[in-house]
């Protein structure tokens, strides 16, 4: 790409140095780093150990389908593919997808975005983290000492009564994984409240903001009723207490109510912020406000909202009552329309911008394609006889990683990579990453378009074994896998080289509004030198276009 | 709250602060007393039959006094409307959870189960 | 390049027995289809007209042509617009699926009765007629079917993708699907709802037979007893009509006709007697007290396995007829007189 | 404005009070949701099983109940006094009500201990030993209950599953509670509290009466289903 194309605004490479004073090197030594109350540190020790556990996962996914490859049960026995299947979406869902954004960038970013010091709370931020890395320990452990094999959901009373495997350890795992995301999730709306700069109003807040709070709010509110549900399920195994238990006069449905009622939310608090961070990118390689702010912002909080009114749309063969099933689904119809507002919203940005392409804008141009698909493959699996055919098969499969995946990790990557100059004061290359970015969509398309066809033919999911005429397919999906594959390791490899060798980004690469791209890069440990005053609203270019002739005038 | 410190009306002084108020310990020892007779109350009504009123008094005397209790013992009277309404949202998403668990149970089909 | 003969032979062949669209073999089929084919038809429309706007906008504004943005705030038509357009949508799939939803779940009355019981790992299917199948299951075409499942153990899940049907089989409860096939053949069965080790392995087919066929089928694989002889036999030897003789002075109430009647209860309720009534009443009795009589009722949980109650419900239910009524009181006069029947059927 | 507990990161003392408030409430909130889960459960079944919840529930004792009932509420009151004391700064009087209220509340722990003992001895522990003996032949066991039909008298451990699982959070959060006790306590003793800072003894005074709320609710819904006789 030539210079034409870009807006990159890089310090001239000869004289240019990183500042000498920066959050990495205030402190040194080990200690300073795990002892340390500094919100962007914090972020830094969850990117590393986040990404350690995605490809951990991600290892998972790659067994699993290389053993989808043949029809026939061949590379593993029935139990370890069980065991596969179960870690990957433990690992996936509360190691990766749940803290990914909010954890990463929304600890390093939120706080200079409000114009604060830090979060409210460091030293329950650190512990978050503990609490993080404690639940990622007993899932190794589980792990190690022989594996799961209840798949994530829990089901019971599989899950009480008829696994040999490890669930207490897993189920501790995910009860304290589950109290790391609580205190984030609370850190972030004591903040989000409290500790804004002077002039920095609701509607002056940035969209990453919105989604956050929106996020938040789901995790301050949902996961408790997973941390009972697991306790139960952890006392009915040790103990042999009896409230989900058939033979004992429990309800196995009250189980998945339970269950539901969190795991549902939980994947809007996967995706509202991955939702913030495509806001922000799109804006600023537009340079443009986003469309609509305030309809972005309010359907934000919308989804946190309905998001508690639609968990029993996972249960409509499993034998709801015909009246909740339709309250439930008209209901799931309700919360698909705030994500088409967004959709529509950001299309919009586009117009009358002056657009570029760098490596974060064709992330979040993956992440609109299969956003719209995932969204709208839900509304299939939300309309009631549509949903009897279509779930626990591999429509389903094909559904949620359109949006967890194509959505959420495309959105974590855009983030990262716009925000790595920031974090580290260094660019990525950028060829190499748009090669990435590409590599992935393909790979990510080739892998699971076809499973929609499957699910469809109605192969079910977690199957070990399947019929012949699947195999094409599958054939597919698995040599998609392996394109996606090297489309995450890509970014791995070059971000890593990036550390030493990226060219020095400077203050503000990418010509944005925000608050933290006024700052220098990587930041101060305290963010800001002094408070700022915000007088200007979110995505204002005119408002930066003044400032830097102010500046240039004044420095030159 | 001194003016000085904060050039930002929107952010600190409103809606979400309120002064610092200290409840003094005369209000506790009616409150103490209120919640013990509170108790008695229930474990008298619980011995007259009362039919289907039975629970719903017994709850109804729980729920004042765990109103008394978040209001005075906890402050809430005197705090933010921000902290009200967070109080609110517990107990609405609390509210949430219950109904629209039992819209599903209390339609089954099949009775129980 | 060269491709060996072979290896394209092997190619061609496996292409073609690759499927990419389910057969439609029941009458809901189509009407599922239908839903699904417009579900895509506005997924695609949609997922075009995003592309549209964003390769649209990325062309019309990069850049090189257009160096200089326009701030737009943004509108509130544009809003409502997109508000008001996908909501209709999204409730007319709403509308649409609830309807497909009752017609799959509600079974015409002239339906026929098969019961499925699911295990780790099988699936074991009780034919009225006392035919037996494990991991199969034989249904005339053009006919009625309904499904009465239940689980001994973990949620299981009964789905038939040819015919688009599915529902949970539940531990404790009894569920039902319905289908009526149109074209003989075999389709697969799966376990959809993951049960543990064997999940895959939890699979079978179902035969689709002409009326003839069937015919000829039930008569081969008959085992010589229906269900409600079994019921009949499992009955005496529980001494079940020691209570429940027919008699004025029993202490149970007549079970002859009970079954679709609505009864009234002791707590004053009134419930229509269905299969699930029945079972429930069996291993809970005392939460079912029919008016008039007392919480005597034994439980009988863990002491009758899940194919007994299912002949138990059978007997109940054939007992409608006066003609079974008079046979009932004689088979149990000869069963108190003789030596109670050997073992509980498996 | 120059505490030593003031942080970095606020611009006022006035700002981190009012943040550490909020974010205590925000925990009881997650709080709330985490009995809510039980509460449910309670719920459903006692509608389902009432006459086993019924006589199930009279096997707990109303004297022991209303003893701890009482106990509780008066440790809460100790609590309230103490963040008086802390916000007019007087230290000795908020050691000694951090002292009265960490020994209410191990005198309720106590009180829980004996009504677990009991339950231990007479097998309505749920799991492996649960007996329902007792409720399917009650006079043999000296008891003026009604028998239970035996498939009810079952469902007599949902009811003590829930019991447990209930008042077991609860008593955990209690514990967790009087380990902060004594550590607030020590803190106080040295004079913490005693220069206008207030907040741990405000935020952790919210937990504690929280725990107090849940227990007002628990007492009713298990030990007082239907004390009534001939109901």
């Amino acid at each position: 790409m030539s210079a034409t194309h870009t807006i990159i605004n890089l310090p001239d490479q000869r004289t240019a140095t990183l500042p000498k004073r920066n959050y990495i090197n205030a402190e040194d030594g080990l200690l300073s780093w795990l002892l340390t109350g500094d919100h962007k540190r914090i972020a830094i020790l969850y990117l590393i150990s986040i990404t350690f556990f995605f490809f951990i996962g991600g290892a998972f996914a790659g067994l699993i389908r290389l053993e989808l490859l043949t029809p026939q049960p061949d590379l593993v026995a029935s139990d370890t593919y069980n065991k596969f299947f179960s870690m990957h979406g433990i690992i996936m869902i509360f190691l990766f997808l749940v803290p990914s954004v909010p954890a990463t960038l929304g600890n390093f970013l939120m706080p200079i975005m409000l114009g604060a010091k830090d979060l409210a709370f460091p030293k329950i931020n650190l512990l978050s983290w503990y609490l993080y890395m404690i639940g990622g320990i007993f899932t190794l452990a589980a792990l190690v000492l022989g594996g799961v094999d209840t798949g994530w959901t829990f089901t019971t009373p599989l899950s009480t009564h008829y696994l040999n495997t490890h669930v207490v350890t897993t189920a501790t795992a995910i009860f304290v994984a589950g109290f790391s995301s609580i205190f984030t999730g609370l850190n972030f709306i004591v903040t989000i409240h409290r500790m804004r700069a002077p002039g920095m109003t609701w509607f002056r807040m940035p969209l990453f903001v919105w989604s956050h709070y929106a996020a938040s709010i789901l995790m301050v509110l949902g996961t408790p009723v997973l941390a009972i549900s697991i306790v139960l399920v952890a006392l009915e195994r040790t103990i042999g207490i009896g409230v989900f238990d058939p033979t004992k006069g429990g309800d196995p449905l009250l189980f998945q109510h339970l269950f539901w009622f969190y795991s549902h939310p939980a994947v809007y608090i996967m995706i509202l912020p991955g939702m913030g961070v495509i806001s922000e990118v799109i804006s600023t390689f537009s340079r443009k406000r986003v469309f609509g702010y305030t309809a972005v912002a309010f359907s934000s909080v919308a989804i946190a909202l309905f998001g508690f009114f639609v968990w029993a749309h996972h249960m409509f063969i499993m034998g709801v009552s015909n009246y909740s099933a339709l309250v439930f689904s008209l209901l799931t119809m309700l919360v698909a329309v705030p994500s088409a507002i967004k959709i529509f919203n950001w299309a919009f940005t586009l117009q009358k911008g002056s657009i570029t392409f760098e490596t974060p804008m064709l992330y979040a141009f993956g992440f609109l394609g299969l956003f719209t698909i995932g969204g709208m493959t839900g509304v299939f699996l939300g309309a009631l006889g549509m949903d009897i055919h279509l779930t626990e098969t591999y429509f389903i499969v094909a559904h949620f990683h359109f949006v967890m995946v194509g959505g959420m990790l495309m959105a974590f990557l855009a983030g990262i990579h716009f925000w790595w100059p920031k974090m580290t004061g260094r660019m990525y290359p950028e060829s190499l990453s748009k090669l990435a970015a590409v590599t992935t969509f393909i790979g990510f398309n080739l892998t699971f378009l076809p499973q929609f066809i499957l699910g469809y033919l109605g192969m079910p999911r977690r199957y070990h074994a399947y019929p012949p005429e699947f195999q094409v397919l599958n054939v597919l999906s698995t040599a998609g896998a392996t394109v996606l594959g090297v489309g995450y390791m890509l970014p791995l490899l070059y971000l890593g080289w990036s550390l030493k060798y990226g060219a020095i980004a400077g203050n503000n690469p990418w010509q944005a509004t925000g608050l933290e791209w006024q700052i220098q890069s990587p930041p101060l440990t305290e963010n800001f030198i002094e408070t700022p005053i915000v007088d200007h609203e979110a995505y204002d270019y005119e408002w930066l276009a003044h400032k830097t002739e102010q500046e240039v005038t004044t420095v030159g | 709250m001194s003016e000085q410190h904060f050039h930002d009306p929107a952010n600190i002084t409103n809606p979400e602060h309120a002064e610092h108020h200290i409840v003094t310990p005369a209000t506790y020892c009616m409150v103490f007393a209120g919640l013990l007779v509170g108790t008695a109350i229930t474990v008298g009504a619980a011995y007259i039959d009362l039919g289907i009123l039975n629970p719903v008094v017994a709850l109804a005397i729980a729920s004042t006094k765990a109103v008394i209790v978040i209001l005075f013992f906890m402050h809430v009277k005197y705090q933010s409307n921000l902290i009200k309404m967070t109080v609110g949202a517990g107990f609405f998403t609390f509210l949430v959870l219950i109904t629209m668990t039992l819209s599903d149970y209390m339609s089954r089909a099949w009775g129980l189960w | 390049m060269h491709i060996s003969p072979v290896l394209w032979q092997f190619l061609v062949k496996w292409l073609n027995a690759s499927a990419l669209f389910p057969a439609e073999a029941s009458t809901i089929a189509p009407y599922t289809d239908a839903l699904y084919f417009f579900l895509l038809l506005i997924t695609v429309l949609g997922l075009v007209l995003v592309g549209v706007l964003v390769f649209g906008f990325s062309i019309r504004y990069r850049k090189e042509k257009h160096p200089v943005a326009i701030p737009v705030e943004g509108s509130t038509l544009l809003e409502a617009t997109w508000t008001i357009i996908p909501l209709a949508l999204f409730l007319i799939v709403f509308v649409w699926g609830a309807l497909l939803y009752f017609r799959i779940y509600n079974p015409p009355t002239n339906a026929m009765n098969i019961y499925v019981v699911g295990k780790q790992w099988m699936w074991k299917a009780e034919h009225p007629g006392g035919q037996h199948e494990i991991n199969a299951l034989h249904v005339p075409m053009g006919r009625p079917v309904q499904l009465t499942m239940i689980s001994q153990d973990v949620f299981h899940s009964f789905s038939i993708p040819d015919f688009r049907v599915k529902r949970e089989v539940i531990p404790g409860r009894y569920s039902t699907v319905w289908f009526e096939a149109t074209t003989p053949g075999t389709y697969h069965i799966f376990c959809t709802q993951y049960c543990g080790t064997q999940h895959s392995g939890m699979i079978g087919e179902v035969t689709v037979l002409s009326p003839d066929d069937y015919e000829k089928w039930t008569q081969e694989s008959t085992s010589g007893m229906s269900l409600a002889q079994n019921g009949e036999r499992l009955f005496a030897s529980m001494g079940c009509n020691a209570c429940h003789s027919g008699n004025a002075a029993a202490r149970g109430p007549n079970l002859a006709g009970v079954y679709g009647s609505k009864l009234q209860l002791t707590n004053g309720s009134e419930v229509l007697v269905n299969d699930a009534y029945l079972r429930d009443a069996i291993l809970n009795p005392s939460q079912h007290v029919t008016a008039g009589f007392a919480p005597i009722m034994p439980t009988y949980q863990g002491q009758i396995s899940e194919d007994g109650l299912i002949d138990l419900v059978e007997y109940i239910k054939s007992l409608q007829s006066n003609h079974r009524v008079q046979q009932t009181l004689t088979t149990s006069q000869s069963n108190q007189a003789a030596p109670t029947t050997p073992g509980v059927k498996p | 404005m120059a505490l030593p507990q003031h942080r970095h990161h606020f611009e006022t003392p006035e700002q981190q009070r009012e943040a550490g408030t909020f974010g205590m409430w925000l925990f009881l909130l997650t709080e709330i949701m985490f009995f809510g889960g039980l509460f449910f459960a309670y719920l459903l079944y006692r509608n389902w099983y009432h006459d086993a919840f019924v006589v199930a529930s009279n096997q707990l004792s109303i004297p022991l109940g209303a003893t701890n009932t009482a106990v509780l509420i008066g440790s809460g009151f100790f609590m309230a006094l103490g963040v008086w004391a802390a916000e007019v700064k007087k230290k000795g009087l908020l050691v000694l009500f951090l002292i009265l209220t960490t020994v209410l509340g191990c005198v309720f722990l106590g009180v829980k201990y004996v009504e677990y003992h009991e339950k231990w001895e007479k097998h309505h522990i749920p799991g492996a030993h649960f007996d329902v003996s007792e409720f399917v032949n009650p006079h043999a066991y000296g008891l003026k209950e009604q028998p239970l039909a035996p498939d009810m008298a079952q469902k007599t451990q949902v009811f003590f599953s829930l019991y447990f699982a209930m008042t077991g959070m609860h008593a955990l959060h209690m514990i967790i509670g009087i380990v902060l006790l004594f550590w607030l306590t020590w803190r106080a003793h040295r004079g913490e509290f005693s220069s206008g800072y207030v907040a741990p003894i405000e935020n952790f005074g919210l937990y504690w009466h929280f725990v107090d709320i849940v227990w007002l609710f628990l007492f009713p819904l298990l030990y007082l289903i239907n004390r009534h006789p001939g109901a």
